[in-house]
Parts: structure tokens; sequence; C-alpha cells
């Protein structure tokens, strides 16, 4: 998906250390801030108990000659020392952890963009107060507190959202909310609007590789480690994207293969391929009006509208001859103005 | 080695009047727990109740259990695994009390409604 | 000085009618499987944890060629396996390990066969309890590999509700009652060893005068009691809402599962104990006696092992912070939870300061019990992380806490259990093992165990969760370091069942006491007597090396007779 | 030397020929005795917590839903309740006095005291048993199978009328009756799970009844036989301890399911 090189340039970019993902959010720093305490405290424990423990066993080895010899079997102010000195270091780092976690469960006063997320096997829905729903793609605003109203349908599992360049984790039991806030400092979007297919093409993949990475940390079945998501941190441009993200969605204005191209360079192009190369699943080329044959049903003589709404709903109903072993696609809600861009985008792929 | 009195009887014998004592104290306050709980006393009504049979529980042990006149150790197993049961009940039951506010909430709320006729409607498809 | 030789090794003293050794003293089948011997019974377990542990490994091994390739491709994809087989690669490789291997490795097999010797005994209190628990933890083991025939089992280890209770397709049931019946076997290991620590302790062996392997198994008893029974009940709950269909934990019902893992942390935090406290009482053992020192601050250590089986059980919360538990009790629980560093620091100080001014052999045992500071120095360090609530939030359910536990827990556990086999072996066996192989497999264990471990810390800071059949590419370079790790450490354990099984075939005698360590069960022959001890056995400080001295003659050491031995009564 | 050999000799256990109820691994019969006496309370310490879990379960869901026990206490005859605890406490009596008449080397009262004992196990499960059938006749069951009659619903209501009317309660189980059997199920979601926990934690007690009267008949034989006399009767012991604790729970599960509301 992505390649080596960007991957680099893209850590770079984000600030990611060689301890830590990205720092984002106006907690994170804090948060990494608790580690470094942390850290340094562990590491002159740890840099002390080494050097006793091997000085000791280099000096005292056994060797011709070498007797032990007697020294005190218990010292009262060297326990009282090693019992009091952790403690109280031990008080330190729990008053100063505990009022960051405090700063990272209070929500800011002021304005508080909410997100309605739906998390169930194994998709991440994003819901906008405009009504606009997407699928394992979340989109904000730069320098404004987001809170994330989750929820689990009591019929499915636990879920847990984890945005690690956020330092946010949260699970979201079945059957009742959940809430996570956060407010990113850093910015991933860079507008599309190239003049040609191509230049689009390569500027979505781009934003793709800034975007941050969101994942399901509660096991939750078969495809848990398929239940991620990306972050897309918006500029001042957050409203201009969601109008025309809800317009695009409506299909209000927008050319459907176009459409269709825009869903599929983000949600299918993992499994299936547009020029006719065998991937984890069938080829988009040529599929259209093109016979398809099953391994559980009877064949279709020419794959149409229904075919392909059907496939993007209930994938496992018919499975096509020749990937029974290959992973199962998850079913997404999906609009009909965004089927039929993908029908649109599959018929113009002769 | 064997010091000890051949007829000698292990552990204490609980007198036959001590028996019936701690019997009829049992079945009077059972009396007395039922009798009170048909008087409607509102929250205290479980607390009462609970009162009443940590008495009568502790009654059984002491006396029935002879764990009054036992082998301290005994009486300390006994207490710990007590005391274990009411920290796990005590942590669990405060910890409910916040995050059953998310749960009523979320069975109030339309999308909750929504989502469970959604499901019925296709459960009945 | 006539005496001492038939006090320490050879046979023939005045009871030879008793029979042999433990080993020949009764022969066949049928006299191994109704032993009520609990040296026997302590072999079978060591027997049967070294397969649970083969097999555990094996699941690791398969998991972690899995994770050889990531970034979500085609290829990383389909590599080995598909995520249905990681899930349960993953699953059984932690219900084996935890169940079946860490729980009963030490207390059970070591804790069985030295226990009644280090205390003088003849047996454990209940010789017939102790075979039956014996085989309730076979029966478990049995129903575990049913599970296996049936479908495995994809819910982790932790079987959390609802997943295990509506989704899992697989043998949910069996594992429940699997679990149920190995807590009951647990149970019952405990009771019996608490029981016998308390009766069976001869007039000399005041509690003071034990060594610390048994205080440590006597705080691990008493959580295997106390704690057990929630497991118990919980794993019955599971079952019966299988078949049932109670809903005490299913949504859907009106259930709660965050219910679930509240009683299902009141064992399991406390289980992680049961694991590692046996591993410290054993490095209590090796370490004073291949320094020759007594150990430091006896008194801390055996009180510190207690402070820490008792804080064990208000601490579970510690799992729960990111699950929607109220942060009222995430913060009482990461205050109680901080506390435990503090008993955890004393026992290494009090380790590092018995290694002052003594006399250190580089023996196998000694290897691993070096390791096991550095490893419980990492794995209790980096446990300071998780217990403080923001580092908690970032890193919970990601390979930072995979590394964490693995470190002081099952490196615990796996380096206490080998140090403890290559401590007992020739008290075992009769036999001993070569000493540079023993140092050579601790050392690839060791090189192996880091590398596996250490790039999980990084990747998990990172942002790696775990329980990940695929993972993004950016992680794949730690993974592969991980898997490298993986094999070292199984070529580590080639190498140590290599060298015992040569020790077992033509390995030279063992003589009594080879090392020089002062506590009773030296004092028996090599193997020991069917009844321990042939001759009484000479109470006195399990520390005191100036009770023992080098003896020519056997290669050993023996037991000075009279001094230090007072006896009040 | 001899003031060092503080243990027993191994090979001496044929010392004690004349006990021959101790084993060879105990010096005495005190110390046999004592330690038997740990391992039971170890093993009543486990039940607690074993029975600790589901009390837990009770607590959470009655502190959060306080009107469904409510309403769910009502299905329950306190009456048959209170038969079976006064039930139990006499039988507790006799377990206790069978261990007094162990000790006293009595032998016709340590069978008679055991015999009743078992005999009133026998009418606690006769009890359950006419306790159950009614409920699961009725379709007042656990979880999803909760599907009481109307015929059942009738008479909790007029139960509640009789005993002083509570209306919130009525009009609750007026509602439940009158909607389709999808809808009901739906509604009375949280009743079921306090019928899950009444069958789940009064089930669990009911087999450890059950298994107490096998180890009581057990005794029954033995005791017949003369097996136990002043220095040999743990397992009387032991038994009437767990027998105690099976009335310990009761005790408890009593007012917490019949009667507080």
């Amino acid at each position: 998906m992505m390649s080596l090189p960007a991957t680099a340039m893209t850590l770079l970019d984000k600030g990611g250390t060689f301890w830590f993902p990205p720092s984002a959010s106006t907690v994170s720093s804090d948060v990494d801030m608790v580690f470094e305490l942390i850290f340094w405290i562990c590491t002159a424990f740890f840099i002390v108990i080494m050097a006793m423990t091997i000085g000791f066993a280099v000096k005292y080895r056994h060797r011709p000659g070498h007797k032990s010899e007697p020294s005190p079997g218990h010292s009262a102010p060297l326990e009282i020392t090693w019992s009091l000195l952790p403690t109280t270091l031990l008080a330190v780092i729990f008053i100063f952890a505990t009022e960051v976690y405090f700063k990272q469960i209070t929500v800011p006063p002021g304005k508080v963009y909410e997100i309605e997320v739906t998390a169930s096997q194994w998709n991440w829905k994003f819901t906008y107060p405009n009504g606009l729903s997407i699928d394992k793609e979340l989109h904000i605003p730069r320098d404004q507190t987001v809170r994330l109203v989750m929820r689990s349908l009591d019929t499915d599992v636990i879920h847990s959202l984890f945005i690690p360049a956020f330092r946010v984790k949260q699970d979201v039991m079945p059957g009742r909310y959940a809430t996570v806030w956060f407010q990113a400092t850093k910015s991933t979007w860079l507008k599309v609007d190239g003049a040609t297919p191509k230049e689009q093409e390569d500027q979505m993949k781009e934003n793709l590789d800034r975007a941050f990475n969101l994942y399901c940390t509660e096991y939750c079945g078969t495809d848990h480690s398929a239940m991620t998501a990306k972050v897309h941190v918006h500029d001042s441009d957050f409203n201009v994207w969601l109008d025309a993200a809800y317009r695009e969605s409506k299909g209000i204005g927008v050319d459907p293969v176009e459409l269709g191209r825009k869903i599929y360079l983000s949600n299918c192009n993992t499994c299936h391929s547009i020029d006719g190369s065998r991937n984890k699943a069938p080829t988009f080329k040529g599929l259209w009006d093109s016979k398809r044959e099953f391994t559980n049903a009877p064949s279709v003589e020419h794959a149409n509208e229904d075919y392909i709404k059907e496939s993007m709903e209930a994938p496992q109903k018919r499975i096509v001859k020749g990937y029974e072993n290959e992973n199962p696609m998850t079913p997404q809600s999906y609009n009909d103005a965004q089927i039929k861009g993908i029908i649109e985008f599959i018929k113009s792929l002769k | 080695m064997s010091k000890h009195d051949e007829h000698h009887t292990l552990g204490h014998v609980m007198p036959a009047s001590t028996l019936i004592n701690v019997f009829l104290a049992l079945i009077v306050l059972t009396v007395v727990t039922v009798a009170v709980a048909q008087k409607d006393l509102g929250p205290l009504n479980v607390w009462v109740a609970l009162f009443i049979a940590s008495i009568k529980g502790s009654i059984v042990c002491a006396y029935f259990m002879h764990l009054k006149y036992d082998k301290k150790l005994n009486l300390l197993i006994f207490g710990i695994s007590v005391v274990l049961v009411l920290i796990m009940i005590t942590f669990t039951i405060v910890d409910s009390h916040f995050y059953y506010n998310n749960i009523d909430s979320y069975q109030q709320s339309e999308t909750f409604q929504a989502a469970k006729a959604a499901a019925a409607s296709s459960a009945a498809k | 000085m006539a005496g001492e030789v038939s006090l320490n090794g050879s046979m023939h003293g005045t009871h030879d009618h008793v029979g042999g050794n433990y080993l020949n003293a009764t022969k066949g089948l049928k006299s191994w499987l109704l032993t009520l011997d609990h040296k026997r019974i302590g072999i079978m377990y060591l027997v049967s944890v070294c397969i649970a542990l083969a097999l555990g490994g094996t699941f690791a091994l398969l998991l972690r060629t899995k994770l050889l390739h990531g970034g979500y491709t085609p290829e990383a994809a389909a590599f080995i396996g598909s995520s249905k087989d990681y899930n349960q690669w993953m699953t059984l490789h932690g219900a084996v390990m935890v169940f079946l291997f860490m729980i009963p490795a030490i207390p059970a097999a070591f804790g069985n066969f030295v226990l009644p010797m280090m205390l003088g005994a003849k047996d454990v209190a209940f010789p017939k309890l102790n075979l039956f628990s014996y085989y309730l933890y076979f029966t478990g083991t049995v129903m575990f590999l049913v599970v296996l025939v049936m479908g495995g089992l994809d819910t982790g280890w932790t079987m959390y509700a609802p997943y295990s209770i509506v989704h899992s397709k697989t043998a949910v049931p069996y594992a429940t009652l699997a679990v149920f019946i190995l807590g009951f076997s647990s149970i019952l290991t405990g009771l019996n060893f608490i029981a016998t620590i308390h009766k069976l302790r001869p007039k000399g062996m005041t509690p003071f005068r034990m060594p610390l392997f048994l205080w440590a198994i006597y705080a691990t008893s008493v959580i295997q009691v106390l704690a057990t029974p929630v497991i118990g009940i919980l794993t019955f709950m599971l079952f019966i809402e299988k078949i049932m269909g109670i809903g005490f934990f299913n949504p859907a019902l009106g259930g709660d599962p965050l219910l679930f893992q509240h009683l299902f942390w009141f064992y399991s935090h406390p289980a992680v104990y049961i694991m590692v406290l046996p591993a410290m009482g054993v490095i209590n053992e090796v370490i004073p006696t291949f320094s020759r020192k007594p150990i430091f601050g006896y008194k801390m250590m055996a009180f510190s092992s207690l402070a820490i089986a008792f804080i064990g059980f208000v601490v579970w919360g510690h799992h729960l912070f990111v699950s929607g538990q109220s942060p009222f009790a995430n913060v009482a629980f990461s205050a109680i939870t901080l506390t435990v560093a503090v008993p955890s620091a004393i026992k290494v100080f009090n380790w590092v300061s018995t290694m002052y001014k003594g006399d250190i052999h580089f023996t196998t045992p000694m290897m691993y019990a070096l390791f096991f500071i550095y490893l419980f120095a990492i794995g209790g360090l980096t446990g300071i992380f998780l217990t403080a609530l923001p580092g908690n939030i970032h890193t919970h359910d990601t390979y930072f806490v995979i590394a964490h536990f693995h470190f002081v827990m099952v490196g615990a556990v796996i380096f206490g259990f080998l140090a403890g086999l290559n401590y007992w072996w020739p008290k075992i066996t009769g036999k001993l093992y070569n000493n540079k192989a023993g140092v050579l497999g601790s050392v690839l264990i060791f090189l192996g165990f880091n590398l596996t471990f250490l790039p999980q810390f990084v990747m998990g800071l990172k942002g790696m969760p775990r329980r990940y059949a695929n993972y993004a590419q950016e992680f794949e370079i730690y993974h592969q370091l991980s898997t490298a790790g993986a094999y070292l450490l199984g070529v580590g354990f080639l190498t140590v069942l290599l060298y015992l099984l040569a020790s077992l075939a033509k390995g030279k005698k063992a003589p009594s006491n080879p090392w020089g360590a002062a506590s009773l069960d030296w004092q028996s022959t090599s193997p020991p007597h069917m009844h321990n001890f042939e001759k009484t056995p000479l109470m006195g400080d399990p520390y005191d090396y100036s009770l023992v001295s080098h003896d020519e003659k056997t290669g050993g050491y023996v037991r000075k007779p009279g001094e230090g031995s007072s006896a009040h009564h | 030397m001899s003031s060092t050999a503080t243990a027993e000799p191994a090979h001496a256990h044929g010392h004690h020929g004349h006990e021959k109820n101790l084993a060879h691994h105990f010096d005495t019969m005190e110390q046999q005795f004592d330690a038997g006496k740990i391992g039971i309370w170890l093993f009543l310490a486990t039940e607690v917590l074993f029975f600790g879990g589901l009390f837990t379960v009770y607590s959470i869901y009655r502190a959060n839903h306080p009107q469904l026990y409510h309403i769910g206490q009502y299905f329950l005859t306190w009456e048959m309740g209170a038969i079976n605890t006064a039930v139990l406490i006499f039988s507790s009596l006799t377990a206790a006095w069978a261990v007094r008449a162990a000790q006293l080397n009595q032998k016709k009262i340590l069978v008679s005291m055991l015999v009743i004992t078992f005999l009133c196990a026998a009418t606690f499960m006769v009890v359950k048993y006419f306790e159950y059938s009614h409920k699961i006749h009725e379709g007042v069951l656990w979880g999803q199978a909760f599907n009481p009659s109307d015929a059942e619903l009738n008479h909790v209501i007029e139960k509640i009328e009789h005993k002083g009317g509570d209306p919130k309660a009525i009009e609750f189980l007026e509602a439940i009756k009158e909607r389709p059997v999808a809808e009901k199920k739906d509604m009375v979601a949280p009743l079921q799970m306090f019928f899950s926990i009444y069958f789940f934690m009064t089930g669990l007690h009911g087999i450890h009844v059950l298994v107490g009267m096998g180890l009581i008949a057990w005794l029954i034989v033995r005791a017949s036989k003369g097996q136990f006399n002043n220095r040999y009767f743990a397992p009387v012991d032991s038994v009437a301890l767990y027998w105690h604790i099976v009335d310990l729970i009761w005790i408890f599960l009593f007012p917490l399911f019949y009667l507080i509301g």
C-alpha cells in the first residue's frame, strides 16, 4: 500500500521519533512528558541495578583461593532507604501522571464539534452533524475540540478506538455510549484540486500517506486487524471539504464516474485491481456485462447494476470462482449515489 | 512421643444446651426478618435484611462451626475470604454507579430505538 | 565422622528393607499412576508442564511466522495461515501457556517435589488430594486437546464477553469447562501446601527457618485458594450462558460485559503473582547458594512475598483503565497498583546485595538467576509506565503491554522454571549434567528472549495494537526482529532438552549435595529415598553455608553434624 | 546428638500402630486433626469466594435496577423459602449434634442425627422441586426463556392487590400481559436477569445440597459400621462444616430473593 521511502518521509513529516508516534494533539506532548519522566527514573534505577549485578558478579566471581567474606545479613538503614526512595519517586510519578490524566478526561470549555461513531464488526462509521456518513475515514478540523460519541450495537462486540498520534484510546462497550475528545494540532490534508485525474489520484495518495492511523485495539473477531481507519486533519478548509463531501455523497454536481473513482481509491484498491491483474479479489476491468461464475450460486450471464449493488452490500452471498480462500470483503454501508458511482466507474473500465 | 491421653477427645465438644439455644435464636431471627420484610422501609430494606442475615451467619459460624473455640488461624482464613468478597462487591458497585448513566442514556436515545427497530425488521425478513 | 557417609549419598543405611530411592522403590506404570508420593506426583507435573510448554511454544512460533510479513498486502495476508488461523494460534498460545504451563509450572512441579523435603516432612498433608489434583490437571489438559479438535478457540485467552458468548463459533464451552477444572486443580494444590506448611513443620523448623522458596509457595498458595474460585464461578457462568442463554454478560439481554472484566481480572491479576512469586522463590534459593552467602534481608523477603500476594488482590482494575471504568476507580487502582513496585524493588535490591562479598559460581542455575534479575528489572520498571494513567491509555492493548508482561511474567516463569529445573535436576534424577552446555543454553534463551521482546516495546509505543493478524508496513522491521528472536528462543529450548536428555542417558552420578546448599532437601540422597530422608535431617539456618563442607570422596558437600543445628524443644 | 533429632524418623510409622487411623506422614492424631481442619476451612473459604462472584453479579444488577427486583420478588412464594430456611437451620442443628455425638462416642445418636440431617436435606429438595416445577410450567424462566403465562401474571397481580396494592408493579405486569409475545420479551429484559440470577444462585445452592446429601449418606454407612470415635471423626466434622456453609449461604439467599423488594 505504502512504499517504503514514502513511509520514511511521512514519518519525518509527522514528527515521529524513535520511541513515539507523531505527536499531534494538545495532550500528546503532556503524555510524552509523563513517559520521559518515568523513563529517566527507570533508566537510573536500571543502570544502578545492572551495574551492581554485573559488578558484584565480576568482582566476587569464584576463582581458586577466593572465598566469600562475612557481611551483615541485613541492614535496617539500607532496607529503609530502598523502600522509601522508590515510594517517594512513585508518589511523584503518580501525582504528575494523574494530573495529566485529568487534563485528558476534561473536555476544555468552548465550542465542541461532535461526531457520532458507530463501531461494528469490522468497520468504523463516522457521522457528521450534517448527516454525512463515511466509513473508515475520520475528517476533523484542526485546533478545535472534537468529541467522538461512540457506540457499538448491543448485538455487536467490544471495540476500542485508538489514535496513537493523539494518545487517546477508549473502549466502545456494546449497549452504551463512550466518548473521547481531542484537539488536533497538526493538519495532514492537502487540497485535492489537481487538473487531471492522475494528479488528483496522486494527491489523494499523498493525503492517505499523511493521514494518522486509527486502530481498533480490543480484539473483536476474525478481521480485527482490518478494522482500521485514517484520520485526516483539515486546516481552515474543513467546512468546505465537509460541504463538498456531503454534496458528493448525495451525487449533487459530481460526475458519477469521478465519484466512483474516488471511492475506489480510498476503499477498494487494496483488493480489486483496475488493470486486469489478479489481486485478492476479482479485477474491475472488463467486469461490466461479463459472465460471472460462482462457487455457491448459479452463474450470471451479464454482470449488471443489481449484481454490483449486491456485491457491495452482501459480498459473501455469491463468491466468484477462484477466490474462495481469500479474505472476505467487509460489508460497508454505501448510499445510492455512491453505489451508482461505483457502477458507473466499473462501466467505464471496459 | 505419644504423651497424649488415649481417650482424650479431639476438638471442642459443644454442650447440648448451647446447640439448642443457638437453634432457637436462629429461628427467632428468621421470624424477625420475615416480619420486618412485611414493612416497607424503602432503601433500608436491604440493609436491615443483610444485617439480620449477618447476625445469623455469625452465630452459625461461632457455635455450629465451632469457630469461637477453634484455632484462630481458621477464623483468619474464613475472615479473609469474606473481606475479599466485600472488596470485590464494593469496588464493582461503586464503579457501576458511574457507568450505568451511559447505559440508561443509550437505551433512551433515538439511535438505539431506531437500531432496535432495524434489527427487528431485518430479523423478521 | 563415619556417620556422615550414611547421611549423605551412600545407600547402605540401616533401612534398606524399605526399598531404594523413590524412582526404583516400586516398579510398573501402575505404581506411578496411583502413587501418593509427592515426589512422583511432582515428576508427573514436571513432564506434563514441559509438554504444555512445547505445545504453547509451537503456537508461538506459528503466530510469529505469520507476522513475518505485514502491510495489508495480499502476500502478507496469504503468507502462512489466514486471520482466522492467526486468531486461533494467538488464543491457544495464551491459554495453553497461562493455564497449562505458567500457573502449575513451579508450584505444582517443584513445589510438590521439594516442599515436604525442605520442611523435613514425609509428605504433603493430603497425599490423596494431591494425586486427585494432578488428575484434575490432567483432565483439564485433555479438555484443551479436545478444544483443539472441536474447532479450536479464537476468543483470546481472556475470553471476553460478549465476543466469546455470542459471536465466537469455536469450542468456547469446552474451553470454559477446561479452565474450571484446571482452577480446581490449582485450588487443591494451594490448599494442600498451606496445610502442609502450617501443620507438618517438624519442631525445629520455625517459620523463619523455612527457606524463602517455602514463603513464596505459601504466598502463592494463599492466592490460589482465595482468587481461583472467582474464575471458577466465572467460567461456570460462561458455560451456562453458552448452553442456556442466561445473559449475565450479554448486552442484548440486559447483561453487562464490564462486569465480566471485573470478575475476570479479580482472579487473573492475582494469577500473575501465582506465576511470578514461585519463580522469585527459586531465585531466593539459587542466588545465596551460588554466592555462598546468606540471603540478604531474610525477613523483608518473606514479608514482601506476602505483601505482594495481598496487594495483588486489590489492583485488578488497572486492566480496565480504558474499558469505560469510572475515573474514580481508575485513579484509585492506579495508586494501589503503584505500591506493588515497593516490595518488588525490595526483592531486587536484596538479591543483588546477597551477592556482595560472595563467592559467585557461574553454574547454569545461577546464570538463569542473574538473567532473571535483568528481566525482572525491565519488566517491573516498564510496569510503571502502564500504571501511570496517561501511559496506560496510550499503550493499553498494544505490543508494549505484550512485551511488558512477557518480561515480567513469562520471563520470570521461564527463567525461574529453568533455574529450578537445573538446580534440582541432580536431586530429582540423581544425575549431573554438562554445565558448559547448560550455560550455553541459558545464554541462547536469554539472547532469544531479548531479541523477541525488546523490539515489541518500541513498536507498541509507536502504536502497534496487539492481536493483529496483519499490520501497517511501518511495523514490519520490528516484527521481523521479533520473529527471528522467537526462533532463537526455540533453539535455546532445544539445547536445554538435549543436554538434559544426555545427562539422563550418561550423566555422572550426582552426590547428595552437589551445590553446597544448606536447606534440608539436600540432606537426602540423590535421588531421594522414598520416604525422603533415610536419617533424620539436621535442622539449621537454611542459608548458613558454614554448615556444609566439601567432601572429596563424593565430589559434593556434606552437612557438618551438630553445628548450628540447635533444636529448641 | 539425639537433641538434634527434631523430626520423627521416617521409618518409624509403625510406632503408632495402635492409632489405626493415623496416616504415616503425621506424628499425632492432633496434628492430623488440625491439618484436616485447616484443609476444610480453606475449602470453605473457596466456597465463600465461589458464591461471592455470584453475589457480586446480584449486587450489581440490584444496585442498578432496584425496581425489577421489587417486581421479581412477587413471583416467588416467601412461605416456601421460609419453610426451607427453618428446615436447613434444623438440619444444621442436627449436623452439629452429630459431631458432638461422635466426640462423645455416642454411636446411636450419631447415626440418628445423620439420618435426620439427610431427611431435612431431602425435604429441602422436595420443596425446591415444587417451586421450580411450578415456575417452569408457568414460563417463569431465565434469560430469553422468560415468558410468563397470563395465568401466572394474573395470579401475581392478585397477590399484590391482596397485599395492599402496588400500583406501579401492577401497571407494569398488566402492560406485559397485553403485549404480543415478541414485544413482551423486549420489555421484560431486566426481569429476565432477575430470574437468571435467581435460578443460577438457588440452582448452584441446590447442587451443593445434593452433594451434601451424598456425603451424609456416606457418613451414615460409615457411622453405622462404627468407624467413628472420639479420636477419629474428621469426616463427620468436615461434612458438618460443609453442611453449615450450605445453610449459611441459604440464610443470605432467602431474604435477598424472597423478602426484600
